[in-house]
């Protein structure tokens, strides 16, 4: 599903004479473009991206989760074109019981916090992330807050006990 | 480009690997622990060092230490409500969080908001941007030793303090700038209160440049000292004034303006430099050209509503709600079920005092958010620390450390 | 009580006083194994020697015994200097200060 | 036993002096870096904070006195006393004043006066780094450790530069007693150019001195030069552990080496007990006239007070004022009186100094000392004494 | 007067050369070397000389054990190990450490003429000046020397210092 604005934008253009594969969706949204790609070819669409096209930053990486619908999580990555003055938005989804995808640190190294952000806070799995621990959460948390089935008020904590009593 | 190298080497520097090893296999550096209660870490942030003598061989942030899952609380709360929470995020810069929320969110809402609101914004969102860069610059020169800085520009803090009390009725946690507009018309004598404080303040700037400039301790302990490619600082995805140190003019007040910054006049301060003393020159520079925009703004400040007319999500006017069935009944939508917002999904940014400043918001239709995402700046920017104080000396260390002016707040959420 | 407090100290025990303190040090030379202790041992050997040139100025009423101290402290700070940089690149290299295991001339 | 007897009056009295004074050093610093900064400084204890020493003493004393679980206990402990203990001995070789007779006895206004003196000063300062250093190392905290490493090779690097400005002075006094090397600065030049050696033909001491005064800096560990403990990088550097008394004692030997290090370079340099212009000049009312105009601005603003009790205590402490006034007015008590007030004055002067240098400067980088110390103060110091020896060889 | 100062220093001198070879910790060593260095000072004092009791404090105690300590903290290796000893110096090392004691003691008996007594202030040729002048006249060409050892010293630490930044 690609929409009659963002067929007409040049990086689309270039994206779908490179490969035909590779989006699943492009559309322009309140002046913002999306585009939608598989999650086995991210991190060739953000080499492709940043090559191609001068989108020399990765703004932030973060997903969404909406969570009774299949494949749950949206993995967005928003892109910035410094020369061009140019945001992107790249979109992939993921699910199954332990999501995971291709890690984009190879391209950016910017990305690496990022990505375990997103993996201490969804559970995402990135694969060949060279440091992927818990970022914000204890070391030894259970579960991933930002996944809409954490409750809300967190797990009861026990603070005294020093084994066993880390969560839940 | 794409080949960079990694941002941390192999992990060594974990307390419990190095002691526990056996002495003879002991590594001749020191692990020193930094944090997460150290006098300049501002704040929470434990950074494992591994010494060689003074020298930094190897450094990891750790953070986390403050992190009370912020963007979990929006999605339980109503879109006006969670105006509050971002005041939290960061607690120097509370009005550039508020105003980038409300614009995230006024653009799904596709609502317009009176100019005098927009300018107002724009006002107040300066001398935000002074509140943050007096407080970096009186803890930077205390971290460098210049103790009698700080309370010179503690000083100043606290006439600006005044005001966004006098605005707001709160000092930080301000939560002004609303959706649709602000959450009080200006108060009485807001002209008089600003124009004081912007008649002594111009003065003030060009005396702490004095007495920090003049100074050859100072300025042989910040030139030449936190320098990085620039490319790799781009790669890390460093923003704002430590881009902007490095010669990258980028700024989203030009770049893409909002809120009405295409109307002011004002310069986006640049530096080649690339060291510390560049990012204390822009930032000093910001100052002035923050005080340009606030005159500006004072002096053209538009009348009228101070609240956008869209009776879904703005709450009634007293008086209206006594006498018009119509408002009391949004009064009461407003309150207890909040406005519905169209889905969809929007990313703002803005420039923070400290760089970048992004909202992701995701509406699903509801009266609460999907997901809010905040793309701080001082998350990214503390991604380059590693870099950055690798090979130095520990008292380099404390000296880039407060050049990048991160809120550890604004790093973990 | 009163000579006790009056009368003054015999040369022969400040003599006596160095060489207790030189034995002292000659046999921690012999039993300590680490190489800092074994070298400030040396020192201790060297300062109960300055000790009795100073007494034996006294006893002649001349200063140059004074001078040999001197001289003697002259080339123990460079001993230290020199002795200091020594250890500590054996440390570097070895990891020990332990005086048996550094037996071999080359690692 | 007489010699016993006057001596441990004398020790007595400057005993409590001192540390009355270290006391109220503390509080001066605190207010004068307050104005500097543009707030009161403390003003709660007492009017405008005069009792404020005497609520810090108790606090720390009561204070629970926490030992680490983690030091090396004897060395933990020993630590502060070390360093208080060669922080204290100096001032008893510091001359006040010449020799006066006082209900029939003469003596020296001076705890003792060896004829190695200035030697026996450097020598016990030369011990006070084994307080800092081993405070560091017992602390069993890296962050001490650093500041224990950092303050050893700063003293030593510097305690070179010290030495050699204070050599030159010595060549022109050509003795090792204090109390001689002042009265070889007594007597002025034209009538009114006191003959200090700052001011000595035929070479001026003045950048001996101002060597003099940068390595004080360094020795005593204050700022720009407080790396040991440099706060914003190592916390608190050696004293990071300590906390009631024992922290006291780093911090009393803090301020005592400032006292002992102003004091000797007011002997060496500024002429210790000497009055700036000669008596002829009228040099012997300056004190009195001092607190008379101390008393009067104490009245002036008493009379314009926001406060109504500084309606009391301002004219109280002008009253005071008045009394000692009176006091240095009488020409009787001038012998006694006059030596001590100039000494006390330049001294003063000099503790100002460092105050003053701390509420403005930063701190240097470690490296930017060692090289400052190394590549700058030392060869200037060397060139000064080798210009001043030749010199004094040629007019000698 | 004498006699009891002497007593107190000599016993704090062996007190603490006992303790530095006894003690396992290299800092508790130095530290008992500069109490035995700060009691031979004032022993020097009492024997009249001024100067060296100064220059054993500066030099001694204020430089060259600084720079001990310092070392000794960069390093900070801990205690020494203690390795099994054999008998035989076990249980005769104490005894001919007794009789090398009594040996030197005889020799300096026979030496130093027992009529001789040392007391305070009865010769005062230790000054500053006395030494400086036998140090410029007679002693000049040793002083020379002595002043390019220091040289050759401060130049081998350097050389040792910089093959380990390599």
């Amino acid at each position: 599903m690609i929409d009659e604005a963002a067929a007409a934008h040049p990086v689309v253009i270039a994206m779908r004479q490179e490969s035909t594969s590779w989006l699943s969706a492009a559309y322009i949204v309140l002046n913002e473009l999306t585009v939608e790609v598989l999650p086995d070819r991210v991190v060739h669409a953000c080499r492709f991206l940043r090559r191609m096209h001068q989108f020399e930053r990765v703004s932030t990486i973060t997903a969404v989760d909406r969570y009774p619908a299949e494949p749950r999580f949206e993995l967005v990555y928003h892109l910035h074109s410094l020369a061009h003055n140019q945001r992107i938005r790249v979109k992939t989804r993921v699910g199954g019981e332990s999501p995971s995808l291709e890690s984009v640190t190879s391209v950016w190294a910017g990305a690496n916090w990022y990505e375990r952000e997103v993996f201490d806070l969804f559970g995402i799995e990135f694969k060949n992330h060279p440091d992927l621990t818990r970022i914000l959460m204890p070391e030894d948390w259970q579960g991933h807050p930002l996944r809409k089935d954490f409750p809300i008020h967190g797990h009861r904590y026990d603070y005294m006990e020093p084994e066993g009593g880390s969560a839940q | 480009m794409s080949e960079v190298p990694t941002l941390e080497a192999p992990v060594v520097a974990d307390l419990r690997q190095v002691l526990e090893a056996p002495p003879e296999t002991r590594p001749r550096t020191m692990v020193l622990n930094m944090g997460p209660q150290h006098p300049s870490t501002h704040g929470v942030l434990r950074i494992v060092l591994e010494l060689d003598g003074e020298h930094v061989v190897h450094a990891r942030p750790d953070i986390g230490f403050l992190h009370t899952g912020i963007e979990k609380q929006c999605e339980n709360l109503t879109y006006q409500q969670a105006v509050t929470l971002t005041d939290r995020v960061d607690y120097l810069a509370n009005m550039s969080n508020n105003l980038c929320y409300v614009l995230a969110v006024e653009k799904l809402l596709q609502l317009e908001v009176p100019p005098r609101a927009e300018w107002m914004r724009v006002m107040l969102v300066e001398l935000t941007r002074l509140n943050s860069h007096l407080v970096w610059l009186g803890t930077h020169a205390m971290d460098v030793g210049a103790m009698t800085m700080f309370f010179y520009c503690m000083r100043e803090r606290e006439d600006l303090l005044r005001i966004f009390e006098m605005f707001s009725g709160q000092r930080m946690m301000t939560s002004y700038i609303r959706i649709g507009g602000l959450a009080l018309d200006a108060p009485r004598g807001w002209e008089q209160a600003v124009g004081r404080f912007m008649q002594t303040f111009p003065s003030r700037v060009d005396e702490y440049e004095d007495l920090l400039k003049k100074n050859p301790i100072w300025m042989n302990r910040i030139i030449g000292v936190g320098e990085l490619d620039v490319a790799e600082l781009v790669d890390l995805g460093v923003t704002g004034p430590m881009l902007r140190a490095a010669g990258i003019k980028t700024d989203a007040r030009k770049d893409a303006p909002y809120s009405g910054y295409e109307k002011f006049d004002f310069e986006v301060p640049t530096f080649t430099e690339n060291d510390v003393y560049a990012r204390y020159r822009v930032r000093i520079e910001e100052m002035r050209e923050s005080i340009k925009i606030i005159n500006q703004a004072r002096a053209g400040m538009p009348g009228g509503a101070f609240q956008a007319d869209a009776p879904k999500v703005v709450l009634p006017e007293r008086e209206k709600m006594k006498t018009q069935m119509e408002a009391l009944i949004y009064h009461f939508k407003i309150v207890t079920e909040g406005f519905r917002v169209p889905a969809g999904e929007v990313y703002q940014v803005i420039e923070s005092p400290r760089g970048e400043l992004g909202y992701y918001v995701v509406s699903d239709g509801t009266s609460k958010p999907l997901r809010v995402h905040m793309r701080t700046p001082s998350f990214g920017n503390l991604q380059a620390l590693a870099r950055l104080i690798q090979g130095k000396l520990i008292a380099d260390v404390i000296a880039i450390l407060g050049s990048m002016d991160f809120v550890l707040g604004d790093v973990d959420r | 009580m009163l000579p006790f407090v009056q009368g003054g100290v015999p040369i022969s025990w400040y003599l006596i006083l160095s060489a207790i303190l030189f034995a002292i040090g000659a046999s921690g030379f012999l039993i300590r194994r680490n190489i800092i202790t074994v070298f400030m041992c040396i020192e201790l050997m060297l300062n109960a020697v300055n000790l009795s040139f100073v007494t034996f100025s006294y006893m002649w009423r001349q200063v140059d015994g004074h001078i040999i101290t001197f001289f003697v402290m002259v080339v123990a700070a460079a001993e230290a200097a020199v002795g200091l940089a020594i250890i500590l690149t054996i440390f570097k290299n070895r990891g020990t200060l332990q005086i048996d295991r550094i037996n071999s001339l080359k690692n | 036993m007489d010699f016993f007897l006057l001596t441990i009056v004398k020790a007595a009295i400057i005993a409590f002096i001192f540390l009355t004074t270290l006391a109220y050093l503390q509080l001066l610093e605190r207010k004068v870096i307050a104005h500097i900064q543009r707030r009161p400084g403390p003003y709660r204890v007492g009017p405008h904070g005069f009792l404020q020493p005497l609520a810090d003493v108790i606090k720390l004393i009561t204070k629970e006195d926490v030992v680490p679980p983690h030091v090396n206990r004897t060395f933990y402990i020993l630590a502060p006393f070390f360093a208080v203990f060669f922080a204290l001995i100096p001032i008893c070789l510091i001359p006040f004043g010449p020799q006066v007779e006082i209900f029939g006895i003469t003596t020296l206004m001076q705890l003792t006066d060896l004829p190695v003196g200035l030697v026996m000063v450097l020598a016990i300062g030369s011990i006070g780094i084994y307080g800092i250093a081993l405070g560091g190392w017992a602390s069993n905290n890296k962050y001490s450790l650093l500041g224990s490493l950092r303050s050893s090779a700063q003293m030593v690097s510097y305690e070179l530069a010290l030495t050699i400005a204070i050599a030159t002075p010595l060549l022109l006094a050509n003795t090792l007693s204090l109390q001689e090397i002042t009265q070889a600065q007594s007597g002025f030049y034209f009538g009114f150019l006191p003959r200090w050696h700052i001011f000595q033909m035929p070479w001026p001491q003045i950048f001996s001195f101002i060597i003099f005064v940068i390595a004080a800096f360094a020795e005593t560990n204050r700022l720009p030069f407080d790396m040991p403990e440099a706060e914003n990088e190592l916390i608190g550097g050696f004293h990071t552990e300590y906390s009631s008394m024992k922290f006291a004692g780093f911090f009393m030997a803090e301020y005592a080496g400032i006292v002992t290090i102003c004091s000797i370079g007011t002997v060496l340099f500024l002429g210790g007990y000497n009055p700036l212009f000669p008596p002829e000049l009228g040099s012997n009312f300056v004190p009195a006239f001092l607190f008379l105009g101390g008393a009067a601005i104490l009245f002036f603003h008493a009379l314009q007070a926001e406060r109504w009790r500084d309606k009391i205590t301002f004219p109280l402490f002008g009253v005071v004022f008045l009394g000692i006034a009176a006091i240095f007015a009488v020409p009787m008590l001038w012998p006694y009186l006059l030596p001590v007030f100039w000494f006390v004055m330049k001294a003063g002067v000099l503790i100002f100094l460092f105050i003053w240098v701390r509420g403005t400067l930063p701190r240097f980088r470690y490296d930017q000392l060692m090289a400052f110390a190394w590549k700058f103060l030392f060869p200037i110091a060397l060139i000064n004494l080798i210009i001043t020896s030749g010199l004094v060889a040629v007019v000698s | 007067m004498d006699v009891f100062l002497f007593f107190l220093f000599a016993a704090i001198a062996v007190g603490c050369a006992v303790n530095l070879v006894l003690q396992t910790h290299p800092i508790s060593s130095a530290i008992s070397l500069i109490g035995v260095m700060v009691s031979l000072a004032a022993l020097y004092l009492l024997l009249g000389a001024e100067f060296i009791a100064a220059a054993q404090v500066i030099v001694y105690a204020g430089a060259i054990m600084v720079l001990f300590i310092f070392v000794i903290m960069l390093l900070n290796t801990g205690s020494e190990e203690t390795e099994p000893v054999n008998a035989l110096s076990r249980f005769l090392g104490l005894p001919l450490l007794l009789v090398m004691v009594g040996l030197l003691s005889v020799v300096m008996l026979d030496v130093a003429p027992p009529s001789q007594e040392v007391r305070f202030g009865s010769f005062t040729g230790g000054g500053a000046a006395d030494v400086g002048l036998l140090l410029f006249t007679k002693y000049l060409l040793p002083f020379e020397a002595t002043s390019v050892l220091i040289l050759i010293a401060i130049l081998g630490a350097v050389v040792l210092a910089m093959r380990e930044v390599d």
